[in-house]
């Protein structure tokens, strides 16, 4: 059992990282991903409501009808998400003013209710946590990849902090939407590469 | 009527929700393979985000403002959502099956695509009237049918006479076009 | 189907949602002083800070509420005054408002000196609109330089509405809705000013 | 073993010698009336900003070729003549590095993930012009005043139209200034000289390399779009003269809109294409935040060529009735 | 506690008149669709090969609960797979041998003649199609490696001298190879076949050795010398039944061009003969 | 001059410098090898065993069909050997006779006089055009049709060849003892020559022998406008329907070619052609060759020496088909012969379509050659199907223009033979 819970820890940092592995959750991952601090908050935000949402739905699986399964699961996670909003307005309200929109929008994220669809409503409640924690941090992992190139390239600076040498310009396509495409494609692509090394090496 | 088209006008191109807003994409990017299914899917969203964005409304105007319970719309309004994706799977599954066939994969999807929310709550932030509702959520599902469309004309190309590098066919480079069509777009910045 | 089933359903989806909405009311109870005052703070201290006059009191603490009028559903619409005093002397109140922009709402703060009946200064505190070039109005102090010590009977319209304000280029409609909150404000201000009690 | 001795391959056995780097320098060559203008008004420097491009675009090729794993093909000129259309959006005193980064752009997104020559739905020099564009507007907008001091910079014809207005366009900028090319103009490279342009697309079209369909239909949409509106408010908007004759309009017209793999191969849907393109230059330039449309409009509706080439030619024999 | 009782009715009256909106709805329309069909699904390979014949793996999952194909109808399906599908729907699967595909020609570029110098597409059915191939042998292996590019699990790649190699560790037997190239070259056999003679060509003897070194000559020695009589000859061309096959080796020996050999699985050993 | 316009197509600048060179003699071969098959109608049956003497025009291989074209003994001699598989020009293996000349050339009693469609199979006569089929086969199917106009085509296939303007020339009492005896067969109201506009002689010789009662048209020259579609539609303005099963006989005409009338006209089995042979810049030559001769006897005749590495084109450069070498024989099939040196040979390239559209605006046929080759190499053959995939007529004029030089034709090719046996198997 102990052996499973890592496993489905792990496989969320790069056998199933999401949103690289499966297009899914591109929009968040784009919008938030101009700056490592928003992708951070973001992340951890995500972390938090597919933990959330997992342990409940993994709790409650048993007793909810297949015909409303959906609207089910998709309440409590609308639940974390709100929660998620009013805490980050109350204790982290400059990250809230930054991620704008995009916090209500987690509701939407395809990966939350894709964990709850795949994982929760067939594991234990044990199971879903690891499965939320791993398949949340490694979201977390690939945004602030995402942003850490970009902010790096696009402004210089990482976390904030000049990186760069002085007088670096900069390169502000790579912080607007499209630039975001671009990387995320880029970055897609490289795993793809490296993934086709490391089965070589391994067959 | 000259701001009802304007407004057509700027949801479907100006501010194209896909290419502007940046909602929406996992769709973009994920079933514009082929042009059925691109056309089968922006069908389907314009059905849903038409209902999704009046209910959502309707349910906004006079049950939370009214009572001043706005904090609860994100559950309202994604509940309401996923209700209404399942009632018209269920519907058209019985009433017109080769519809259900050929839209029936898209609609699952369609609860988790952002665009159909975020359009609902745009519609709220903007402080639409009913009509303005009715109209943008309309437009904007069309705008979001027609870059899936493009992207699935592209791609049809694309496999036809490209070459691309295999680690990037598929969604990489999706991703890339996508961009691009969305670089394109800053050509409207500052319009209406 | 049997009825039954239906029922579970019913059931299930009713007590869920219940349960759900129960938790989120007790943590927007719980949060609700938090969260207003974070607002004040991040968003209202920065502006105040910026366009009140010299001041020896704590505006933010120093604040009425007024009920300035009712929206498009008969609710009531209330508006924050801080006032700043100097020796006990209200010497300026400061205030939000907002108008639509170029994506989303624009909110300003404005200050006024209720005895000179004039516009102290504006600032821009919430936004969103296009990076390097909406956001302009907020980041280019001479465009709500502009809105400083005019009369309050000047109009604040755009030069292109016949007003006295000059747009940002390329940023109409961002430049429009500050002018716009602004001579809201002021409509708002004189309405309500004789219940202010200064 | 018996080796063999002659060839089979499919029919036909004769080629007509036309090639991609034929038509490079056809395009190379073609532009060359261009950058001479263009010199001669800015100095030398507009012949460092052409030349810079066409070195490091054709390096950034190589390299990328070496990165995709590619076959190095730099001999088919493509990667220059690509440069060198992007040095013509490009104001004649940009610093080398931006220069260069463009056409890293330019090759990476427009040409080599896409998997190279020929594949890419999206114009790279239009990629790169609007990549920077948006990154340093401050370099890309910036039109220096075309004389010895190369400090001071002015509005080009089109931003003179955007912030002040049409009433004295015709007076700022008399119509042969801006068809001949002058000191009293400014703009990119390739926006100086009209009459140099011109000469250049008529050199393609008279060589077939590119087909008169885009030229004349863009034109056609852009004046004719003008058009409408000057005749409604002649004060307010600017005559379809002064639409073909400044910015990138010519430019546009017989290079960019032209381009073979980002536009539609059929009669019609070049037709359709220009036309289209035109319209959306005018519109772009009327109420955008930008004052020049006429490389966005091609950028975008690159989007639709596929769309556009749906519209194929009529089959032999399927206009029968039966 | 008023907010609070304001919410939890709310919500819950918008909850409960979705569910009943939902469950009405389920039981006006109600369609019945077998669970199953996404369960088999599931448990298919998920590579949509089509080598069943099927428009992919849930077409296949439909038909097979539907009874409209055999539980191991999944040609790139393990044994075990099949026999857990059944198990699953409550039918019982009869047990297929595992096969493997194998290449059926070995004129190399050095060993086999060509006609002419071939310029055209890089595929074995295009090149077919120019003057009916370039090899001088109408069964032999054209070389461009279509089969290759047709396997969905990467069993297969070119070699150094011009012929797939089959890695049959990978190799599902689906037969998408065997099927694509335009002489059949691949072939499917079960693993436990100990022999096989590594030839296609039904010509006869001597028009076989005008053109090939490697080809079968018909001579029949291997079919007079095997102690089981597994070996025949079939239109010119020899047969080794693998149900008879001991693997002896005894023919091995004697054929003049060695193409009758055995038949060697692993990668390791396959690594040492390239 | 044309009556029809045709969209594409290349206009050649060579210079028709074979219409002026007459026809010589290939003296006969020591052996002369005749495939069994050399048109659509399927392969023959052998009349002749092993060491049979035969003459010339004798029947050595019977048609399996009514309509069919039977094979004859190009050389008198005995029959050296029977092949069971020959490769031929296009691929498939067919069976062959081997004849061993004596050089005698005794003929074999004349055939009687018959006036049957069943005459001119057992002729052997094929209408030589792209494809050869048997003329009994074509003019039976025109008869059914009540077809009323014959096209006499002297327009050679492709600008380099000129045997057929020649022939019109030399043998103008032959073509036109065919031409009656196509009127006998068909009840023809009107025909048409085309002919280059270049071969002045030729279309003098044919208003002196025909007077009015044929329409003589002289043509521009510009590829593919032999192909016969196109040349119904430049001669009559009307467009052959492209649909399954329609043939220029539905729309009352038939399209026959010079030489074919001129061995109608001589009334004895077909065995020997009238071919423009071409090696490297303008060294062209008109030749008459028995059938069976070896390409290779040809090319020494006419002194020229192929170089390995080089191509063998059994035809002209656009519209041959490549030959595997020079032992393969003259047959029915073979429409010219060029031979190209090494430095000649189109390599086609693999790369990639930069979609400049030149393809289609040369493609006479209307078509998207550069979406079709492309969704051939895909695999996207339904797309090629509605894209009018079979309305290609393998003219290859938009592989000619192609600047990156892809193998359209031959992508068109496969993506044709993976549907239709698609189409078979299923
Ligand atoms: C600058 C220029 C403009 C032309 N414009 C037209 C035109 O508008 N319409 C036209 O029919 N031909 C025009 N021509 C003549 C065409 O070039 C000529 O007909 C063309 O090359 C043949 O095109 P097509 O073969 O594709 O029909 C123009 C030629 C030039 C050099
Ligand atoms: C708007 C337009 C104008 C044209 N004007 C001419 C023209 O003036 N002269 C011309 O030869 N072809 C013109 N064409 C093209 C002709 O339709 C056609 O391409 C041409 O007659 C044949 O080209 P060619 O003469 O080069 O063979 C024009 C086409 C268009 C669409
Ligand atoms: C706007 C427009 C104008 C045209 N003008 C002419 C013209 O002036 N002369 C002409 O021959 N064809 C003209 N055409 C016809 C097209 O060029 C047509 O494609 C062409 O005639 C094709 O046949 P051609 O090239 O042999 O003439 C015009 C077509 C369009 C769309
Ligand atoms: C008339 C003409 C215009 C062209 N315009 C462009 C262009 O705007 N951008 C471009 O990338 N390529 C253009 N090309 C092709 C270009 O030289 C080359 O294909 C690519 O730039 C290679 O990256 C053009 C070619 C021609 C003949
Ligand atoms: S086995 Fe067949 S498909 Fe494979 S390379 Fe040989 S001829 Fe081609
Ligand atoms: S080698 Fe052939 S049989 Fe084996 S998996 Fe590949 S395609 Fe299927
Ligand atoms: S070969 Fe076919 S596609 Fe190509 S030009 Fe000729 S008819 Fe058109
Ligand atoms: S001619 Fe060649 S490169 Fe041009 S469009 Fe056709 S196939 Fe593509
Ligand atoms: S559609 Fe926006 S995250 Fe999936």
């Amino acid at each position: 059992m102990a052996a499973r819970i890592v496993a489905e820890f792990t496989k969320g940092f790069w056998k199933e990282i999401a949103p690289l592995r499966f297009a899914l959750g591109i929009c968040p991952a784009l919008a938030v991903s101009t700056k490592v601090e928003s992708a951070l908050g973001m992340g951890m935000a995500v972390v938090f409501v597919l933990c959330m949402s997992n342990v409940l739905i993994s709790a409650v699986r048993n007793f909810v009808p297949d015909k409303v399964r959906i609207a089910v699961f998709i309440s409590i996670i609308a639940t974390g998400v709100v929660i998620v909003e009013l805490v980050m307005q109350a204790y982290f309200y400059p990250l809230f003013l930054v991620l704008g929109i995009w916090i209500p929008l987690i509701v939407v994220n395809c990966i939350v209710l894709g964990r709850a669809e795949a994982f929760a409503r067939k594991n234990p409640v044990i199971l879903s946590l690891s499965d939320g924690l791993g398949m949340g941090l490694g979201f977390t992992l690939s945004l602030v990849v995402i942003s850490s190139l970009r902010e790096i390239l696009g402004a210089g600076s990482w976390l904030g902090m000049m990186v760069m040498p002085e007088g670096y310009p900069g390169f502000g396509f790579l912080l607007r939407p499209p630039g975001a495409f671009v990387i995320f494609g880029l970055i897609l692509g490289a795993m793809n590469v490296i993934s086709a090394k490391i089965e070589k090496k391994t067959v | 009527m000259q701001e009802y088209l304007l407004m057509i006008v700027a949801a479907m191109f100006i501010n194209n929700i896909v290419l502007i807003r940046f909602m929406g994409n996992c769709p973009v990017v994920g079933v514009t393979s082929s042009f059925e299914s691109a056309v089968g899917m922006g069908a389907a969203v314009v059905f849903v985000a038409t209902m999704a964005g009046t209910t959502c409304w309707i349910i906004q105007r006079t049950i939370l403002d009214v009572l001043g319970i706005e904090y609860l719309q994100t559950l309202v309004f994604i509940l309401v959502i996923a209700a209404l994706v399942q009632f018209v799977e269920i519907v058209m599954q019985k009433v017109a099956p080769p519809l259900y066939r050929a839209l029936g994969i898209f609609l699952p999807l369609i609860t988790t695509n952002c665009m159909v929310f975020g359009v609902a709550v745009l519609n709220i932030k903007e402080d639409h009237s009913f009509m303005e509702t009715l109209v943008f959520s309309l437009a904007s599902a069309v705008g979001f049918g027609l870059v899936l469309v493009f992207m699935a004309g592209l791609r049809e190309r694309m496999d036809a006479t490209g070459r691309v590098p295999r680690p990037l066919k598929g969604v990489p480079i999706t991703l890339i076009t996508a961009g691009m069509m969305g670089l394109s777009f800053a050509g409207l910045l500052g319009m209406v | 189907m049997s009825l039954r089933e239906i029922i579970q359903m019913v059931l299930v989806l009713t007590i869920v949602t219940a349960v759900c909405a129960g938790g989120l009311a007790a943590v927007k109870m719980v949060t609700a002083e938090r969260i207003e005052y974070q607002q004040i703070k991040f968003i209202k201290e920065p502006a105040l800070k910026r366009i009140l006059p010299d001041f020896d009191n704590d505006p933010i603490s120093d604040r009425i509420q007024i009920v300035t009028g009712k929206d498009s559903h008969g609710r009531e619409l209330k508006t924050t005054f801080f006032l700043a005093k100097q020796g006990g002397e209200v010497v300026s109140l400061a205030f939000e408002s907002s108008s639509p922009g170029y994506s989303g709402p624009v909110g300003v703060m404005i200050a006024i000196d209720p005895k000179a009946d004039t516009l102290q200064a504006v600032a821009v505190t919430i936004q969103s609109e296009t990076p390097g070039l909406g956001t302009r109005i907020a980041d280019d102090p001479n465009f709500p330089a502009q809105f400083a010590k005019k009369p309050l009977s000047s109009n604040f319209n755009l030069t292109s509405a016949g007003g006295v304000i000059g747009a940002i280029s390329g940023a109409t409609v961002s430049s429009n809705a500050v002018s716009t909150a602004v001579s809201r404000g002021v409509e708002t201000y004189q309405a309500v000013k004789p219940r202010l009690g200064l | 073993m018996k080796t063999p001795e002659f060839v089979v391959s499919t029919l036909p056995h004769v080629h007509s010698g036309n090639s991609v780097r034929r038509m490079m320098l056809h395009l190379i060559i073609a532009l060359v009336p261009a950058v001479a203008a263009a010199t001669l008004v800015f100095g030398p420097a507009a012949l460092r900003v052409a030349a810079v491009a066409m070195v490091s675009a054709v390096f950034w090729d190589a390299v990328l070729q070496k990165l995709f794993n590619r076959r190095l093909a730099i001999d088919d000129l493509s990667a220059a003549a690509g440069g060198l259309i992007l040095a013509m959006l490009l104001p004649a005193y940009m610093p080398w590095w931006v220069v260069a980064l463009g056409t890293l752009v330019m090759l990476l997104l427009g040409k080599h993930v896409y998997g190279g020559l020929g594949c890419n739905p999206f114009n790279g020099v239009l990629i790169a012009y609007v990549a920077l564009l948006l990154s340093y507007p401050e370099h890309v907008n910036n039109w220096p005043v075309p004389t010895s001091d190369l400090m001071m910079t002015q509005n080009s014809p089109l931003m003179e139209l955007k912030e002040n207005g049409a009433a004295y366009l015709a007076d700022t900028f008399p119509w042969q200034h801006l068809f001949l090319g002058s000191t009293l103009i400014t703009g990119a490279i390739g926006e100086i000289s009209k009459v140099a342009v011109l000469a250049g697309g008529l050199f393609l079209i008279l060589r077939r390399q590119i087909s008169w369909t885009i030229p004349v239909s863009y034109l056609a949409g852009l004046s004719g779009f003008a058009s409408i509106f000057w005749l409604l408010d002649p004060d307010t908007y600017a005559s379809p003269l002064f639409h073909l004759l400044a910015g990138g309009s010519l430019l546009t017209a017989f290079f960019i809109a032209t381009d073979w793999t980002t536009s539609p191969v059929t009669r019609c849907g070049m037709a359709l294409f220009g036309l289209t393109c035109g319209v959306l230059t005018v519109a772009i330039r009327m109420w955008s935040q930008w004052p020049e449309g006429a490389y966005f409009s091609v950028f975008m509706l690159s989007m639709l060529t596929p769309a556009f080439d749906k519209i194929r030619p009529r089959v032999f024999g399927s206009n029968f009735k039966q | 506690m008023e907010p609070v009782l304001t919410a939890v009715l709310t919500v819950g009256a918008i909850g409960m008149a979705a569910g009943l909106i939902l469950g009405v709805a389920a039981k006006l329309f109600y369609v019945h669709v077998d669970p199953r069909i996404n369960e088999v699904a599931d448990m298919l390979p998920g590579a949509n090969c089509g080598a069943c014949g099927f428009a992919g793996c849930t077409d296949l999952a439909a038909a097979i609960v539907q009874g409209n194909a055999p539980a191991n109808a999944c040609k790139a399906a393990s044994d075990a797979l099949a026999q857990r599908i059944g198990a699953m729907l409550g039918i019982s699967v009869g047990t297929l041998e595992r096969r493997v595909a194998q290449i059926f020609c070995q004129g190399d570029a050095a060993r086999a003649q060509r006609r002419f110098l071939y310029l055209g597409i890089r595929d074995c059915r295009a090149a077919e199609l120019v003057s009916g191939g370039d090899k001088a042998c109408r069964y032999g292996c054209l070389g461009l490696g279509t089969c290759v590019q047709a396997c969905y699990f990467d069993a297969l790649r070119m070699g150094p001298d011009g012929l797939p190699l089959v890695d049959a560790s990978r190799c599902t037997g689906c037969g998408n190879c065997q099927a694509i190239c335009p002489r059949h070259i691949p072939r499917l056999i079960p693993v436990s076949q100990k022999a096989a003679a590594f030839c296609g060509s039904h010509d006869p003897g001597k028009e076989v050795k005008e053109i090939c070194e490697v080809g079968c000559i018909a001579c029949g020695l291997c079919k007079k010398v095997c102690p089981e009589k597994a070996v025949e000859i079939d239109r010119f061309l020899a047969v080794v039944d693998p149900a008879t096959c001991t693997g002896c080796g005894l023919c091995f020996e004697k054929c003049p061009t060695h193409i009758i050999q055995a038949v060697v699985l692993s990668r390791e050993a396959e690594k040492k003969a390239a | 001059m044309q009556r029809g316009k045709l969209r594409g197509g290349i206009q050649f600048s060579c210079p028709p410098t074979g219409l002026n060179s007459p026809f010589e003699a290939v003296p006969p071969p020591p052996a002369a090898i005749v495939p069994l098959q050399q048109d659509q109608g399927g392969a023959c049956v052998p009349r002749v065993k092993k060491n049979d003497p035969v003459r010339v025009g004798q029947l050595i291989g019977e048609s399996p069909t009514p309509h069919g074209a039977s094979i004859h003994a190009p050389v008198s001699g005995k029959v050296a050997e029977l092949i069971k598989h020959f490769p031929t020009l296009n691929g498939p293996a067919a069976p062959a006779v081997v004849i061993e000349s004596d050089g005698l050339a005794t003929p074999a009693d004349p055939p009687a006089e018959e006036e049957s469609l069943a005459a001119l199979g057992a002729a052997g006569v094929v209408d030589f055009d792209r494809l050869t089929v048997p003329l009994a086969a074509k003019l039976e199917a025109a008869a059914a049709r009540r077809v009323t106009t014959l096209i006499v085509n002297a327009l050679d296939i492709e600008p380099l060849l000129s045997s057929r303007g020649r022939l019109l020339l030399e043998q103008t009492p032959e073509i036109t003892e065919g031409i009656a005896a196509i009127r006998k067969r068909l009840d023809l109201r009107r025909v048409i020559l085309t002919v280059d506009a270049r071969a002045g002689e030729a279309i003098a010789a044919a208003r002196a022998a025909w007077g009015d009662s044929v329409e003589i048209l002289p043509l521009k020259n510009r590829y593919p406008q032999a192909v016969d579609v196109l040349l119904v539609k430049r001669a009559l303005n009307r467009e052959v329907p492209f649909a399954q099963g329609v043939r220029i006989a539905d729309i009352g005409a038939v399209v026959l070619d010079v030489e074919s009338l001129a061995a109608v006209g001589r009334g004895r089995p077909l065995v020997e052609r009238f071919l423009t042979v071409a090696g490297r810049e303008g060294h062209v030559k008109n030749i008459r060759v028995a059938i069976g001769t070896p390409i290779r006897a040809v090319l020494e005749h006419c002194g020229i020496r192929p170089e390995a590495g080089g191509k063998i084109i059994a035809g002209g450069p656009m519209s041959g088909t490549a030959a595997a070498g020079p032992e393969l024989p003259v047959t029915k099939e073979v429409a010219g012969i060029t031979v190209q040196g090494p430095r000649e040979v189109v390599a086609p390239v693999e790369a990639v379509c930069i979609k400049c559209g030149l393809c289609v605006d040369a493609c006479p046929m209307g078509l998207m050659p550069f979406l079709l080759s492309g969704f051939s190499e895909k695999g996207m053959l339904a797309q090629a199907r509605a894209y009018d995939l079979f309305a290609c007529i393998e003219c290859g004029c938009c592989a000619y223009q192609c600047p990156v030089r892809i193998p359209m034709v031959h992508f068109i090719r496969f993506a044709k033979r993976r549907l239709s046996d698609r189409g078979g198997g299923s």
